[in-house]
């Protein structure tokens, strides 16, 4: 265990076994994020209730999802640095909080233009989008705060303390938010809950959130290889990969 | 298929629009993420690359020399010599 | 714990102090030991780490590799002893503007140690800022300032002294007085690490020589020699 | 040398030689309170900042008394809370600046001690005279007696809260020179709880509803704060700390 823990602190191991897993993570999310994307355009049968509009789930459940377990991913992270100080870890939060705020901002902005059909109005202060709008408030602050410092480590620890600040206050925030929800507007028709949903709906979702799941993977992975060179830059191993070139394509490890 | 003819898989019965915004900013986004995570893997190698052609052998030594203490020596400038020799 | 020290006991020690900053190394390798009884310098150019290491020993500054002992065993264990046991006094050494040399004393001193009232008047007497005492210390001069700051050495009980630029703005008076101060200090058993801009005329003064690192990375190694 | 006898001095044990916990918090406190009292600006401009904040509600949208009894106690819990984000930014700072923070970390007290007692004098200086400032401000909102009294108590419960969050901040911003601005964006997405609580108390209460539930949810809100916050912070500064 302890040895693991200590192979995955070392940079040039990841940097190969990243190399290995991306091919797969890449081919297999596009694969399996299209699958589910072309059966819910255009295969699945329409809501009764809401029309076709609801088609645009496949692509806004996904985004919120992953919000927000990048954001948990991103706090499991901040802990294994302040305690472990490992800095695979920090390197996770650097490569992973850009890609988290995009996230966030797809799952706005896909609910935004989902609420225009359902609503009538382009934004309703309902309880999950003002907990997005709260989620993309966090990543913000993350992303200001680990540019404000010069010091690498500095922003690593400083940010490890704020994930975790942040994530204790998650269940606070998502739970004071729907109880200001109900105290303002009687239960008002949901977006996303639904009582039954037949499979030909929720499959196609499930291969969507797993094809996301997997490119967030891929992509995260590759973010953290571009952090590692940089660091590792005055590096033997560094060197000899800058030297034959192979980092400066897209499918660097292969894909 | 959900759709009797293409036609209506576009106009989605008037909810086209906004189905087909979602996606097309979702893809937007998704690329617009990997073209800046390539973008920073260039940026990285680049750099990496002309630090690598650049650095040679001797240079150690000249930095090593040129940072020894500094003589504080003043820098003269037309004006100051002027005064000096009023 | 409280037999007296020996001359022979390691009250700090460090191995293979290591310290990046910036992206560039500004030590490494570094390795020395703080006995009771010895005044050490530590020396270099300017941004050579002298206050980072200063910091290190005292437990401020966290980016460095390497270790570091307290009596023998790792610091980190005896985080509390160490924190007691060493004085730190930074060229920053937190005296505040709108309180009296007095109410700053009594302040800095609060959490460490128990001193008497009477013993911090008599500290500030003797560092020359009786009469000023209940002026507030935005009144006066960078020179009195320090001498606020270094009163606390009058009546200090830690073993280890760590000063970093201690004689900043001080007269010629001010500073033979302090180095009397520091060499009384050694001759009981103290142990005290300083860094200072002027050569201290002190006998059996250790040093620890850091090189000071150019643009391109570690350019020489520290050692801690003894003269 | 000939000094091979034993030297005079010893190796201090912590516990036995230094003042405890409770009086060095207090010596913490008593300091800063003595520094607020003598810097009145700072003591003030919460205050005044508070009160402009608020009167610029019925200026800027209307002075209506129903527009303002409906909203006169989110009015009053924003003022509250962005006065609060205000002062934040000099809570370390000064220390930060002059050393004294350095010595606090090196105290043989454990930090997140001496972080609860400074940010205690920080509610003392700010929070507690907003509290105190509030029903004259309510009675200009056309609230009413009932309202402003649940207003003050749920405002008293809850600036400490904004204190030891901020105090989060507050610390992990201390070391930047441009921090004030960020400061503000770290802080506000955790006060949203505390003021949904605070204003959603009030109306409930006016709505009739019994509130000591909600209160005490509140409370338990602070007693996780009181808990949780200082060990933040103090881990916070040492970061900050050892950048410097």
């Amino acid at each position: 265990m302890w040895q693991f823990f200590h192979k995955l602190g070392s940079p040039k191991w990841f940097y190969g076994i990243a190399g290995r897993f991306m091919p797969w993570l890449l081919g297999l999310g596009l694969v399996l994020s299209l699958a589910g994307i072309v059966w819910g355009l255009a295969f699945a049968p329409q809501d009764y209730l809401q029309g076709n509009s609801y088609r645009i789930i496949f692509i806004h459940v996904p985004t919120a999802f992953l919000a927000q377990s990048v954001y948990m991913m991103m706090a499991v992270a901040g802990v294994i640095t302040l305690v472990w100080k490992m800095k695979l870890a920090d390197v996770f939060v650097r490569a992973a909080a850009p890609v988290g705020a995009i996230l966030t901002v797809l799952a706005l902005f896909t609910g935004a233009v989902w609420g225009k059909p359902t609503w009538g109005t382009w934004w309703i202060w309902d309880a999950r989008l003002t907990s997005m709008l709260i989620l993309l408030f966090l990543y913000l602050g993350i992303i200001g705060l680990s540019h404000a410092y010069s010091d690498e480590k500095t922003a690593a620890r400083a940010v490890a303390v704020l994930t975790v600040v942040g994530v204790v206050n998650i269940p606070i925030i998502k739970y004071s938010v729907n109880w200001w929800n109900t105290l303002h507007q009687p239960a008002t028709f949901k977006l996303t809950e639904k009582p039954t949903m037949v499979p030909e709906m929720w499959v196609p979702l499930l291969l969507a959130v797993l094809g996301t799941y997997l490119l967030f993977g891929w992509v995260s992975l590759y973010r953290m290889q571009t952090e590692v060179l940089r660091r590792e830059r005055r590096t033997r191993w560094v060197k000899d990969v800058i030297a034959a070139g192979g980092g400066s394509q897209l499918k660097s490890g292969g894909a | 298929m959900a759709f009797d003819s293409f036609s209506a898989f576009i106009i989605m019965e008037g909810h086209g629009p906004y189905v087909w915004t979602c996606y097309g900013v979702f893809f937007l986004l998704m690329a617009l993420i990997t073209w800046l995570s390539v973008r920073d893997r260039r940026r990285v190698v680049r750099t990496q690359q002309r630090e690598q052609t650049v650095a040679s052998p001797g240079q150690t030594d000249t930095v090593r020399n040129e940072r020894t203490g500094g003589g504080f020596q003043r820098i003269p400038t037309s004006q100051s010599e002027s005064i000096s020799k009023s | 714990m409280t037999e007296p020290l020996q001359h022979a006991d390691h009250l700090l020690r460090a191995e293979g102090l290591e310290c990046e900053r910036d992206g560039r190394t500004l030590f490494s390798d570094l390795s020395f030991s703080i006995v009771p009884g010895t005044l050490t310098r530590v020396e270099g150019p300017n941004g050579s780490g002298k206050t980072t290491l200063l910091r290190i020993l005292a437990g401020l500054n966290d980016n460095w590799s390497g270790q570091v002992y307290w009596c023998g065993q790792p610091r980190q264990k005896h985080w509390d002893l160490v924190r007691r046991n060493v004085l730190y006094l930074g060229h920053r050494p937190g005296i505040k503007m709108l309180l009296t040399p007095l109410e700053n004393l009594q302040a800095l001193v609060a959490g460490r140690q128990q001193v008497p009232g009477r013993v911090l008047g008599q500290a500030l007497e003797q560092v020359g800022i009786g009469p000023w005492s209940h002026v507030p210390c935005g009144q006066l001069s960078a020179g009195q300032k320090r001498r606020v700051a270094l009163a606390r050495l009058l009546f200090a009980d830690e073993p280890v002294w760590l000063l970093d630029e201690a004689f900043t703005a001080l007269d010629v008076d001010a500073v033979a007085a302090v180095e009397r101060l520091l060499e009384d200090r050694v001759r009981q058993g103290g142990a005290v690490v300083m860094t200072t801009h002027h050569e201290p005329a002190m006998q059996g003064m250790r040093r620890i020589r850091l090189g000071g690192a150019g643009e391109q990375g570690p350019v020489t190694r520290a050692v801690g020699e003894v003269d | 040398m000939g000094q091979q006898q034993s030297l005079s001095i010893t190796v201090l044990d912590p516990v036995t030689t230094s003042p405890g916990l409770f009086q060095s918090m207090v010596a913490v406190l008593q300091r800063d309170l003595r520094l607020s009292i003598r810097q009145k600006q700072d003591l003030l401009n919460p205050l005044l900042f508070f009160v402009m904040v608020v009167a610029l509600f019925p200026l800027g949208v209307s002075p209506e008394s129903e527009f303002l009894k409906e909203a006169g106690a989110g009015i009053l819990w924003v003022g509250a809370l962005l006065a609060t984000l205000l002062s934040l930014d000099h809570l370390f700072r000064f220390d930060y600046e002059d050393g004294t923070l350095e010595q606090m970390a090196l105290q043989p007290q454990p930090l997140f001690v001496l972080v609860l007692a400074k940010t205690l004098a920080h509610w003392l200086a700010t929070g507690l005279p907003l509290v105190i400032l509030t029903p004259m401000l309510g009675m200009m909102l056309f609230l009413d007696g009932n309202s402003v009294a649940i207003l003050c108590l749920t405002l008293l419960i809850g600036t400490p809260v904004l204190s030891l969050i901020g105090s989060v901040g507050a610390a992990l911003t201390v070391g930047l020179r441009a921090g004030g601005v960020l400061l503000s964006l770290l802080v506000i997405p955790l006060y949203i709880p505390v003021l949904i609580f605070g204003t959603g108390t009030v109306m409930a209460a006016a709505g009739g509803s019994d509130v000591s539930g909600h209160l005490a949810l509140m409370a338990a809100m602070l007693m996780l704060a009181v808990i949780l916050a200082p060990l933040a912070a103090a881990a916070a500064l040492k970061i900050s700390l050892s950048a410097s």
